[in-house]
Order: structure tokens, then sequence, then C-alpha cells
């Protein structure tokens, strides 16, 4: 048994230096964005607080990015690097937008913003699938 | 008379007077009366453990599937286990002469 | 009568008690990644922790002794510590995770970071076991815990497709990201077989006084509860397919969970979440440390009763007061509670023989079990799936380290 | 009877049934041709560590001069003094006297007494 207990403490070192391939980068990408959109959709249907819908909206904002940063530093393949950044950017700028306009309870803003969110997510979402392809 | 502790025999390899390996001291047969605690025999071999582990439930079955030679438990009595080195227990007589406890 | 009263207690107990951070994290995960194909390994886990919990009640019942009491008396000193070392080890880790909970529902409640939560939090739950009674833990915890239930609603309120539900029951291997897959499947496993649930119930039996007249209340409780706590995990892994997978949503982050039931259960979904979370967490929060400081007084022969008061059982209380303070510091430096948890549940498989297989041995042990023994049914589902688990978790958990 | 099975590492209760350790180690007295037997059962740290390894023994030792109750002899207790040897072993002493408690009752006074709603440990 003594290996096993061995395992433990490697593991805890190990488990925060797991490279993630680019296509896994990608997905996270999108899966933040999408995570914005759900969190706007449900703000606006009145079913989740404000406190919470701009404290994850900056987290998504954020690990957008941290991601868009690890992207410029490993491009993935068959994907237009500049192109992909400044989607990027600019649906972090869309979400900001979005938080600011959370405090300031402005639903029509909101819904602009999430709109060209949404519009944007469907192209994150044809990046990841390209990235997916080339795997 | 020397002062041995009993719990740190458990495991130690036993050889015979000429030396031969014989196997791990497991177990100790011990009688209680009169407050006094005397140690009968000790029980040396794998099937030892087992029984100590009180596991044949378990082993049994499994044991007789792989007819393996898990039947070597010794009992060695008293009169012929040499302490006088607890590091190194040791036989008074050749392993030959043992007799098998089951 | 009062058997009767105690009977549907234990269910409703072991129903609110079962899901906790690892459960939700893990099923959550699996429905976002890979929609229903998973469910098979929440049922494998759960069939497997039936068998263990009726054997903890019995041994407990039988022999009035708990598993570690038996485990050190059988295995010895030596023995018993390597066993003692590798489970401590990982429940306190459990119990970083679950502490994490707490302090996450009540970020996204409050809007205040969890680190600031870690020491409040930890003071709270020390205090319950400093004043509280057992009765008061194992029943008031789990009774809040019942919220949970929300999880199931949500699930069937979302519509599944249960034709192919049905078919997650069986194992199926994805085209690719084999390894990633398989971790998700050894982390689900850890976190249904939690040991830490052996240690309590058996304790738990102990300090209700049970005999042998409890077996088949035993049987009963650790049957229906532990099968409709199962169906919770389930309905998690349901409502993330249904909810999130769909969307491409993946939980890295606590706060990508509490969306999980805003679309079934609109105006309550993200409250219910919430407090599910709240509740579950401190409820096993509870259960583990208990379990810990349980582990080393029956271990060391220490007095040790959750009903006494502490100066009576002093090492035992000063023990789970040292684990759960400890457990706050991690947090304090903002380690990822869900970072943890899934880890945590990973390491909870691969450590699994070390807990099962003693247990095992003492299960078929007629001085302990006279004619209680196990038969070779439960000996052999369990061992089984613990091998399943234990190969799973040696092969996914180093893969998915180095990223396979 | 058998020794490791029955006795070694089971619990020790005292006359009150209050639990007081367990048996961490069996002293035995072997002559050249005498019979050999158990003298005495060890309760506590010390015996235990030097199971695992006497390394661990050294190391539990030095942190036990630094903090804790000061005893330099191990706890023994004589064989004669054991009643009845079932799931228990029960013991014909008073536990706080065997010295069994030391570490107990230390906890209790310099730690859980000094804590709100600790509780007095005297009232045994």
């Amino acid at each position: 048994m003594p290996p096993k207990r061995l395992l433990v403490a490697p593991l805890v070192i190990l488990f925060a230096c797991k490279p993630p391939t680019p296509a896994e980068q990608m997905d996270s990408a999108l899966s933040w964005v999408a995570t914005a959109r759900m969190a706007g959709d449900a703000w606006l249907r009145h079913t989740t607080p404000d406190k919470y819908t701009r404290e994850i909206l900056e987290l998504c904002q954020q690990t957008l990015l941290q991601l868009g940063t690890k992207l410029l530093k490993a491009p993935v393949p068959g994907v237009d690097t500049a192109s992909l950044d400044n989607l990027l950017t600019r649906s972090r700028g869309h979400i900001a937008q979005m938080a600011a306009l959370v405090t300031a309870k402005n639903s029509p803003g909101f819904r602009q913003q999430l709109d060209s969110l949404i519009s944007d997510e469907v192209l994150v979402k044809q990046f990841a699938d390209s990235a997916e392809s080339k795997q | 008379m020397i002062e041995i502790n009993a719990e740190l025999l458990i495991g130690r390899k036993v050889c015979d007077t000429n030396g031969e390996k014989v196997g791990r001291i497991e177990e100790f047969r011990v009688t209680n009366k009169e407050k006094a605690c005397l140690v009968e025999g000790y029980l040396v071999g794998t099937s030892a453990l087992i029984d100590r582990l009180s596991a044949w439930t378990l082993i049994r079955p499994i044991g007789k599937a792989l007819r393996g030679r898990m039947y070597s438990v010794y009992e060695v009595p008293w009169e012929q286990m040499d302490l006088s080195d607890p590091e190194h227990p040791k036989l008074r007589i050749p392993k030959s002469e043992l007799r098998h406890s089951k | 009568m009062k058997k009767i009263l105690q009977l549907a207690l234990g269910i409703i107990t072991s129903v609110g008690g079962f899901l906790e951070i690892g459960s939700v994290v893990t099923a959550a995960q699996a429905g976002a990644n890979y929609g229903y194909k998973l469910l098979w390994a929440i049922l494998l886990g759960t069939i497997c922790l039936i068998f263990l919990v009726e054997m903890s009640g019995r041994l407990s019942a039988v022999s009035k002794h708990t598993i570690v009491d038996a485990t050190r008396e059988r295995f010895g000193f030596p023995f018993f510590s390597i066993v003692m070392l590798g489970i401590v080890a990982v429940a306190f880790l459990v119990l970083v995770a679950e502490l994490g909970g707490i302090g996450l529902s009540l970020q996204i409640l409050s809007g205040i970071g969890f680190r600031w939560w870690a020491i409040p939090v930890s003071i709270a739950v020390w205090l319950l076991m400093w004043k509280g009674t057992f009765g008061l833990i194992e029943n008031g915890a789990s009774l809040l815990g019942l919220v949970t239930i929300s999880f199931a609603v949500a699930a069937v309120k979302m519509h599944p497709d249960w034709g192919s539900a049905a078919h997650g029951l069986l194992p199926t291997m994805p085209g690719d990201g084999k390894a990633k897959y398989g971790f998700m499947a050894v982390s689900i496993l850890g976190a249904s077989i939690s040991p830490y649930l052996m240690y309590f119930y058996s304790s738990g039996a102990i300090e209700d006084k049970w005999d042998e007249s409890y077996i088949p209340m035993n049987r009963i409780i650790a049957g229906f509860g532990m099968t409709f706590g199962g169906f919770l995990s389930m309905a998690v892994l349901v409502a993330a397919a249904l909810a999130l997978q769909p969307r491409g949503i993946d939980v890295e982050k606590f706060e990508q969970a509490a969306l999980l039931m805003t679309p079934a259960l609109t105006h309550w979904g993200f409250y219910l979440f919430a407090f599910s979370m709240l509740f579950a967490c401190l409820g096993a929060a509870l259960e583990i440390s208990l379990a810990i400081a349980y582990f080393f007084a029956q271990g060391l022969g220490w007095s040790w009763s959750e009903d006494l008061d502490p100066s009576r059982d002093a090492r035992f209380a000063f023990a789970y007061t040292i684990i759960i303070l400890l457990g706050a510091i991690p947090l304090l430096f903002g380690i990822d509670p869900i970072k943890v948890t899934v880890m945590s549940m990973a390491l909870t498989s691969a450590t699994l023989p070390l807990a099962i297989v003693p247990f095992l041995f003492l299960m078929n042990d007629p001085i302990y079990l006279g004619k209680h023994r196990n038969g070779w049914l439960s000996n052999s589902v369990v061992a089984i799936v613990i091998l399943i688990s234990f190969v799973l978790a040696i092969i996914s958990i180093p893969l998915e380290i180095i990223g396979g | 009877m058998k020794l490791v099975r029955d006795v070694l590492d089971k619990k020790l209760t005292d006359r009150e049934h209050c639990e007081m350790g367990r048996v961490s180690g069996l002293i035995m007295h072997a002559g050249e041709r005498s019979q050999p037997r158990i003298t005495h059962i060890l309760v506590g740290g010390d015996a235990l560590w030097m199971r695992i390894h006497p390394w661990v023994a050294a190391l539990a030792r030095r942190l036990a001069k630094m903090w804790g109750p000061k005893r330099d002899d191990p706890v023994r207790i004589p064989w004669s003094r054991v009643e009845t040897v079932g799931k228990d072993v029960r013991l014909d002493v008073k536990a706080r006297e065997t010295g069994a408690l030391d570490w107990e009752i230390w906890i209790a006074k310099h730690v859980i007494e000094r804590i709100p709603g600790g509780g007095k440990e005297e009232e045994e």
C-alpha cells in the first residue's frame, strides 16, 4: 500500500501544472462565453441576483483574458490567431459591458450586449470546431 | 532471566539448529490461570498468520482452488525455542523434528 | 413503533446526507462533458456503497466493535498505521473541499469571496461539534440536506430522454479523450464510495447502541437510503446533461454549476442550488471531521463520544478541533475548492483497497460476526467494484496528470 | 488463548469500565530453561512507535520531551491485574492512577477546559 500513499503529495503539485491542449483551451473559451450568455439570459429572466450575476460575468471576463493570452503564446493549429484574439477581446468587451449594466439595472442595454455576445459565440464555436478537426 | 518485548518478536524469522529458515513467529499460544500468563508455544509460518487474522473462511476456498502450500504452520513448544538473542530466535532442534499443528 | 421511527429517520438522514460537493461536482462535470454516458459510474458506486454501508452497520451491531476498532485489533498497529495515514490524508482533503463548498455557497449568496468565509465557516462547524450531540449532527444536518431533492425536481422538469438515460447505465467507451473520461469515472466512483461514510455509520451504530435486533432495520436503511441518494446524484448528472452540455458549458468553477437549475426552476433554481450546496457540504463537513476524530480515538483506544462533554473525551475533542482548524488553512490561501474536490475524489478511489480489503477480512471473521458473516454475494460484489475503481484510478490518474 | 489475536491491541478498561487505551506491548520473561511468562502489559506511545521503527520511537520521545505530560518510564501494568480477556481486556486498576491517562488529563487541563463550554474533567 505505501506507494499509493506516496502518490498523494506529487499529485497535489502536478495537478496544477497539467498543460491543456490548444483544442481544450478553445473548448474552455467557448464554455466561458456560453456561461456568460447563460448567466445573461438568467438575469434577464430575473432568476439570479445582481451580485452573483456581476460576479460570474467578471469571472468569465477574466478567464477569457487569461485564455486569450495563453492562445497568443501557443497558437492553435489551423486557426488565425489574430482574428481569434480580437474576437475574444470583443466578447470580453460585451461581457464587461453587461456586468456594468447589471449595476445600472439597464435591461434593454444589457439585452443588446447579450445579443452581440450571442453572435460572437457562434464565431467562437466555429473556431473551436476547426481546432477540433485539426487535432 | 531476560526481558523481551513479545510484540517485537512477531514477524521475526526463526532458524533451526542447522541455520535453516523455518518461518516467521506469528502467534503465541498461552495459558492464563491464577493471574499468571504462561507461554506454551510459538506458532510459526504463513498459515499461523492467516490463523491470527482468523481469515480461514476467506482464504481456505482460494487456497483449495490454488492448491497452494499454505498449511506450513509449525507449533514450536517453548522448550525448543531459544530466545537468548531475541533479534534472531533459534530452534534447539532441527526443522525435521518439528510437528505441524495443522 | 420506536424502531419504525428510527427506520424512517435513518432513511431520511441517509438521503439528506448523501449529496456533498464531491458527488455534485463530479456528476455535474460528467453530465456537462459526456451527457448521460457516465450514469453507469454512479450506479456502480451506489450499489457498492449499499453493500458497504450495510456491512458497516452489521459489524457494529453484531460485534459491538466499530470498523476502526476491529481493524486495529485484527491487523495490529503497524499495518493499522498505514491504513490510518492513507485514509486520514484523503479524508482531510475531502474535508477541505466540503469547507470550501460551504464557503462558495455563501459566496454566491453574499458576494463575499470564499477565502473570507474559511475561518468563520470552520469555527461554525467546530462550534456545532463542540456543543452539539451526535443526534443533532446526524439528523439536523441531514434533514436540512433534504433540500437537495430539488435536483431531482429540476432534472424531471427538464424532461430528460429516459431511453438514452437508460443507455447511460451501461458502460461505454468514448471515441476520443479516453483519459479524461476514465478520470471522470474514477472521481464519480470515489465520490459515491466514500469510506468516511462507513466509519461514521459504524460509529453511529455504536453511539446509538445497536444490537443484533437492528440487522433487518440496518439492511432497509442502507438499501433504501443509499438508493434514493444515488438517484439524487444521477439527477444532478441528468440536469447538467440537459442544462449545460447543449450550451457547451463545462463546470470548471462553482459559479457555473450555480446556473444548473435556473432553466428548470426559474425563480427558485439559483437559491435552491445555493442552499442545497450549503447544507449538503455542512452535513458532510461535520461527518468527515467526526469520522477522522473517531478514527484516531478508536484506533488508539481513547474514550470517544460526540454526546460527552468535550473534557470527558479530551483527546477526541482535541483531534476534531485541530482537524477543522487545519482544514481552513488551504482555503485561506485561496486554493480552488473545485480542484481539491475532483482530486480528492480520484484519490479516494485510488486508496479504496486500503480501506476496503481489511474490511472484507473483518466481515468474514467468524469471531466478530459468527453466523452473520458475509455471504459470497456481498464479498464478490464489493471486491469486484473496488478492483474496477482501483484499476481505473491507477491507469487514469497518471494519464490525467500528464494530459494523456 | 492466543496472545496476539486475543490480547495485543485490545482495548483496556479499568474497574469503572473507563477506557484507558490499548495494549500496545507485552513484556515477556524468558529464562534459559524456565517456561517464559508474560509479566506486564505495556500501554501508550513508546511501545507503539517501537513496533513501527525505533527511529519513529526516538522522534516521538523527543517531541514528548518538548511538549506534553512529563514521564520517563513507560506505563506497565502487571499481568496479575488482568481481570478478564474478552471483547476488551478488563483490568483491576484505577485508570488515572496507572498513568495511562496522562495525556488525556494533560490535554483536558491545558486545552479543553480553557475553551468555553469545554466542561470540567474532574467530574468523572
